[in-house]
């Protein structure tokens, strides 16, 4: 039993890490934009894509050693999905910034859609095998089992998230990203630059997400085109029920949203005595986000508005 | 907007004019994008293999084929709308239609209503149970699919207990609850039954539930990537019971995704033959490589198998009508590739023949047929 | 027939925002609110209006207890306003923006509308001309078929007044109705809010402008750190010492600075977002 | 963005021509329609059950402004209501036009139902919150196999018929959904311009200034969740009608994001827009069809340029029926 609970935390740690990197990336842009960057799951997507590519050249072309090709493919790899990230948003999202806010929303939708039938093109729809980053060990902790590759994901990862907590909290860039997403008019009248800032975070958010997306790709052994979808869908889930916008909250919904998973697999059974079965896990998921933006309609962590404190115009 | 209206002329222009005679078009429908766009494409070009040598030795009786290539996109709504299409175009008299038995379900009364035959390739039982008078299917259904290896399982591996864990999807689960009842049948005991998500891609809660039950074998009625996904992490989480998997995992895929120490012992059930089982088979394998540049496809061999279908239908039949196909096509009887078929009243094959097969290193190892 | 504050408070957390203001409004006068900035005006009409909760005290409008309605019903009980920052509905025309005030009354005919189109046209009218003799009072009936959102901001000030007044409101709250607006503007304004004074009707205006106040109202309170200071007729508060003091003696500089800031993103017509 | 504007500038005399001509050219399709080969019906008919899902969608989306991302669910109920009520699932074999209402009636629970918990939530919390309740009813759907079928879905449906006359073939559905599509824009229609409708963009426009103004928001929303469910579980009816199939694959939430593109791309809370948007998305695949892949990414492509380029849509909300019909008739 304890071994059971042991390892399903362990299991909820990896996936919830996972789901947090790439519930960052939606959770900036729309502190900055209040826009929903539907095409960030595909940014998760081409960061496997492309890892495996400069991996691929690497090690057959160049004959790079493992180790070092396996980490130059991964820094280089979320640079270049950071950099595409940026030129997406210009081409696609800035000339929609003062439109109405379902517009770039849909913009993202087209983006999304072109990069995966592109990628699908290109790579062929089929997902592929991924190379492992990590050498995959078990160990036995108390009767459950964890692997090496598992808590590797769990140091990158955080060692990522704290990256990031750094660059928002203690640095430059930081403080002027949250200046512009505190508002946008008022840091325009300071000085900042706004379009800098924008970029900024066009840059951070799609390169954690890439990493998301490479370690992914090697925990589970596959990628495909298509893979950035349901993870998108549920990391923006994690990120609305952690509060969207709000930095920690993406983090901790990305948990929550993990441990539930987990948790509605395991216990979902026991408790209903077999009527409702691990099929039902993701309607227990909805169920619990629901009933959370009912108590709290902002999310979690999400700012509390009172209703004339904000100028709620018209959403689209 | 122009070419629109330049199909829509040439649509109606086929509608009036008069159907030529010594030339015979095959409607094909299976998904050629999206996930499963691999196995459409693959199983149509092992009939565009062989329909092409038939044109090129001057057809059957002076008759050439022609095909008519659509995406369904494993969709139903799409699937109708190509077999209208289809059924729209007088020229088409058979169809090697839908991959998918949910796409058949929508597609084969709109087939049954403009009278054009089928060879559909949907593997449900329930698809021959509708009273359908235009169908065929020249493939095992699941019922056969799932048959040997739950023999297998109570026989050769002296398996007691099973645990079934199937994607909640058309053929994953159909194809699950027959092997949970021809294994209870054969004296096993099923000691549970676990659903998943189709889109899921991590197994690591499910495997701990499942990891204490100690199951023998593991039936997986699912597809691929999952049926990868599930190998590997089984192994990684420590579990040793034999993992058996329906015809989705019989691709290189699945040793490469899960990783070869992964799924070592493996058992998949697949209708199709080895590809060194005969040499008919390996030349075909050979002919396929030379054509399209890549190794056969699970099903590229059934294709090549409804192309030599189809040249018997041309060669016993009276005419060239839809009737008249139909009429060669339930009455058919011909040596395959995979053995010699004939159907019996309701389309389905009279012997269907399947196979398991184990891996073992990077291949896939015979080791029972029926 | 009066609006009664009995032992109004409002606190938001540690910080009290109204303390304890009791006071009455007689129908038939123009009432003034006054203070610096942060002395509770604005909250004063937000809880009246309902968009704020009232911590303890009551709010009495012919002896029907307001506080304890829905937002619509207070709205429903005769009670309209305007916004410090102009919230008209953007895309509507200015026509439809005063229209759609006719909803609590006319929206129990609406499957009769939708299936009958005599029915449907006869009632619209019947609203379109109430509204039209409004836009007029406020000259807006040239701009009557213009979005709400493109018209000049002194015309939406006007066009936010008069869909306060289209349904002759027992109670009408002004939120600052002069600000942004230049000196003829106001100079307009302040004629055609006392054209619009009715012995049914309490208006309470919350106002910088003194100008304005001292013009239109018969009776003026003056706010001070959330409680009320004075109460009287404009001369008795330019009399004042108390009042004086409160103006130039212990006025937050930093709340004057905002308060000027928001006015001008106001003006400019910026969405702001403020933490509660 | 001189491409934007010089297509946004739709001159008055050229606006007469342009109505005139979008008056013909439907006059001709739908005169052209019965003559067609079967394919081509199909795909109208097709495109109608879209026309009119985003006809429904629009009421939330376009007139009320509330992102619903879980519209599909409507649908879903519809067509289950069809393929429970007259298959031999629970051999019930009740009338085509009965079950209409009863879906009609379900629809409208549904919509409530969903409305109640989503009231309170704005924009994007309200938009995962439907997103979620679709997957929701998908979810059960595909679990319940005792009443649903489950993954298998539903087949051999009744063929549907009318006081007797039997709607089986595609052209038969061609003329009932060309009834019900224009009864429900027309009532859709009629709505906006009602005082709920304007009730509808009041809350569109600013929530709160609404209630201030004597909206009873909550009910004004839930009777736009409401209608715009039944016209989407009319729309669901009607298609398992047409399919004689149904299983829980055509109820994904990729429907739902389909038709909400459809009304963004087409013009948002317009009907001639959400013609325009199904056309666009509907047709296009289907007239592109041997392009296989490259269409879909051709279409993804397309929807950018086309929301850059007018990112309120190909048709302006003020051109709406009521303009179209001054156009064509007006002085």
């Amino acid at each position: 039993m304890l071994g059971n609970l042991i390892q399903q935390t362990v299991n909820a740690l990896t996936i919830g890490s996972i789901y947090a990197l790439i519930a960052l990336g939606y959770t900036m842009v729309y502190g900055v934009l209040r826009m929903i960057n539907f095409a960030h799951g595909e940014m998760f997507m081409l960061g496997a894509y492309v890892a495996f590519l400069i991996l691929s050249m690497l090690v057959g072309d160049v004959g790079m050693a493992g180790a070092i090709a396996l980490t130059v493919a991964f820094v280089v790899a979320v640079f270049l999905v950071g950099l595409i990230g940026v030129g997406i948003e210009r081409v696609a999202y800035k000339p929609l910034r003062n439109s109405t806010r379902l517009a770039p929303m849909l913009s993202s939708l087209g983006v999304s859609l072109s990069l995966v039938t592109g990628m699908q093109i290109l790579a062929g729809p089929q997902p592929v095998a991924f190379p492992s980053f990590f050498p995959v060990v078990r160990y036995e902790v108390l009767g459950g089992t964890i692997t090496s590759m598992q808590i590797g994901i769990l140091v990158a990862a955080f060692v990522l998230m704290f990256g990031l907590h750094f660059l928002v909290n203690r640095s430059r860039i930081g403080i002027i990203v949250r200046a512009v997403s505190e508002s946008r008019p008022t840091a325009q009248l300071l000085g900042i630059n706004v379009n800098g800032a924008i970029s900024m975070v066009f840059f951070v958010g799609p390169l954690l997400g890439a990493a998301g997306g490479i370690l992914y790709a090697s925990y589970y052994g596959i990628m495909s085109p298509t893979m950035g979808a349901v993870i998108g869908l549920k990391a923006f889930t994690a990120a609305i029920l952690g509060g969207i916008g709000s930095i920690p909250g993406a983090m901790l919904g990305a948990f929550i949203l993990a441990f539930v998973e987990v948790g509605g697999t395991a216990l979902l059974p026991v408790i209903t005595h077999g009527v409702l079965g691990t099929e039902y896990r993701d309607v227990l998921t909805f169920a619990i986000l629901i009933l959370v933006l009912l108590v709290r309609p902002a999310g979690i962590l999400g700012e509390a508005v009172s209703e004339e404190s904000i100028v709620y115009k018209r959403e689209f | 907007m122009r070419k629109f209206i330049a199909t829509l002329l040439l649509g109606a222009s086929l509608f009036a004019g008069p159907a030529m005679a010594e030339q015979i078009t095959i409607g094909l429908s299976a998904p050629l994008s999206g996930p499963q766009a691999y196995f459409g494409t693959t199983w149509h070009n092992g009939f565009k293999l062989y329909v092409d040598k038939l044109n090129a030795d001057g057809g059957v009786n002076g008759v050439t084929v022609a095909y008519d290539q659509q995406d369904d996109k494993a969709d139903p709504r799409e699937g109708t709308l190509v077999a209208q299409k289809f059924c729209d175009n007088d020229k088409v008299v058979l169809g090697l239609v839908n991959f998918n038995s949910g796409v058949a379900q929508s597609t084969l009364p709109i087939y049954e209503d403009c009278s054009l035959p089928t060879m559909t390739f949907g593997s449900n039982p329930s698809l021959t149970k509708q009273g359908y008078k235009l169908m065929v299917r020249p493939v095992a259904n699941d019922l056969a699919g799932a048959l040997l290896p739950a023999e297998y399982a109570l026989g050769k591996l002296g398996a007691k207990t099973a645990l079934v864990v199937n994607d909640k999807q058309v053929f994953g689960q159909g194809i699950s609850e027959i092997f949970a009842k021809n294994f209870q049948d054969g004296g096993g005991k099923v000691i549970d039954t676990i659903s998943v998500a189709p889109s899921d891609v991590d197994f690591a809660a499910v495997l701990a539930q499942i990891k204490p039950k100690k199951p023998d074998v593991i039936y997986l009625g699912a597809v691929m990537p999952q049926l990868a996904l599930f190998a590997k992490q089984m192994h990684e989480q420590g579990i040793t019971a034999t993992l058996i998997v329906p015809d989705g995992g019989y691709t290189p895929d699945l040793i490469k995704q899960a990783g070869e120490p992964n799924v070592q012992g493996t058992l998949v059930a697949i209708q199709v033959p080895p590809m060194d089982a005969s040499p008919e088979i390996a030349e075909f394998a050979k002919l396929y490589k030379a054509k399209y540049g890549e190794d056969a496809g699970p099903y590229s061999i059934y294709g090549y198998v409804q192309g030599q279908i189809l040249e018997q239908v041309l060669k016993t039949t009276k005419g060239l009508t839809r009737e008249d196909i139909n009429t060669a096509l339930h009455a058919v009887k011909v040596k395959t590739a995979v053995g010699e078929l004939e159907f019996d009243e309701t389309g389905e094959l009279k012997v269907a023949p399947s196979y398991l097969y184990k891996v073992e290193g990077s291949k896939f190892q015979l080791v029972g047929s029926k | 027939m009066t609006l009664v504050f009995n032992k109004l408070r409002k606190e938001y957390g540690q910080v009290v925002a109204i303390d304890d203001v009791t006071a009455s409004f007689a129908p038939g006068l123009i009432h003034g609110v006054i203070g610096p900035n942060g002395a509770g005006k604005s909250t004063l009409i937000n809880m009246t209006a309902g968009s704020y909760t009232v911590s303890a005290g009551s709010i009495m409008l012919d002896g029907k207890r307001l506080d304890k309605l829905k937002k619509y019903q207070i709205a429903n009980s005769g009670v309209a306003r305007t916004y410090q920052n102009i919230r008209l509905f953007d895309q509507m025309t200015a026509l439809e923006n005063l229209e759609v005030c006719f909803y609590p009354s006319d929206v129990g005919g609406t499957w009769k509308e939708v299936v009958w189109p005599p029915y449907a046209s006869a009632r619209r009218d019947r609203r379109r001309e109430k509204c039209m003799e409004i836009l007029r009072l406020f000259d807006l009936q040239g701009h009557a078929d213009a979005e709400a959102g493109s018209l000049p901001y002194g015309r939406q000030r006007m066009l936010e007044i008069a869909r306060a007044l289209v349904c002759n409101p027992r109670l009408l709250l002004l939120d600052e109705p002069a600000a942004g607006l230049n000196h003829h503007e106001t100079a307009d304004l302040t004629a055609k809010l006392a054209a619009q004074r009715s012995p049914d009707r309490i208006t309470i205006i919350v106002e910088h402008d003194m100008d304005l106040v001292m013009a239109l109202c018969d009776n003026i309170i003056v706010m001070h750190h959330g409680k009320l200071l004075f109460q009287g007729t404009p001369a008795e508060v330019q009399a004042s010492t108390d009042v004086q003091l409160a103006y130039l003696g212990t006025a937050n500089d930093i709340d004057d600075i905002r308060a000027a800031a928001q006015d001008r993103r106001a003006q400019l017509g910026i969405r702001t977002r403020r933490r509660s | 963005m001189s491409v934007a504007e010089s297509l946004a500038a739709v001159r008055p005399r050229s606006s007469r021509a342009v109505a005139f001509l979008v008056f013909a050219v439907a006059i001709a399709l739908i005169a052209a329609t019965p003559f067609l080969p079967n394919y081509y019906i199909r795909v109208i008919d097709s495109l109608l059950i879209y026309i009119l899902l985003g006809i429904g969608l629009n009421i939330v989306i376009g007139y009320t402004g509330l992102l619903d991302l879980g519209f599909v669910a409507f649908y879903a109920v519809g067509a289950y209501s069809y393929a429970l009520l007259a298959s031999p699932q629970l051999d019930l074999h009740l009338p085509f036009l009965l079950i209409l209402v009863v879906a009609a009636c379900l629809g409208a629970i549904t919509g409530i139902l969903l409305g109640i918990p989503v009231l309170r939530l704005r924009g994007d919390y309200l938009a995962i919150v439907t997103l979620g309740f679709g997957e929701i009813v998908r979810i059960i759907i595909n679990n319940v196999d005792w009443l649903t079928g489950g993954p298998k879905g539903i087949a051999r449906l009744d063929k549907a018929s009318i006081l007797g006359i039997q709607i089986a073939r595609p052209v038969d559905f061609f003329w009932l959904l060309l009834v019900v599509v224009l009864l429900a824009g027309l009532v859709a229609w009629r709505l906006e311009r009602s005082i709920l409708g304007k009730a509808w963009a009041a809350i569109r426009e600013d929530q709160d200034a609404a209630r201030g103004i004597g909206i009873n928001t909550t009910n004004a929303k839930l009777a736009a969740f409401a209608t715009s469910a039944t016209i989407g579980s009319i729309a669901g009816a009607i298609f398992a009608a047409s399919q004689r199939f149904v299983s829980p694959e055509s109820f994904t939430l990729q429907e739902s994001v389909l038709i909400v593109l459809m009304i963004v791309i087409g013009g948002i809370g317009n009907i001639l827009g959400i013609v325009a948007g199904a056309a666009i998305l509907i047709l296009l695949p289907e007239v592109l069809r041997e392009f296989a892949e490259w269409r879909i990414l051709f279409l993804g492509l397309l929807m950018i340029f086309l929301i850059i380029v007018r990112p309120a849509g190909i048709v302006p909300r003020s051109f709406g029926p009521d303009k179209l019909i001054r156009r064509l008739f007006g002085k």
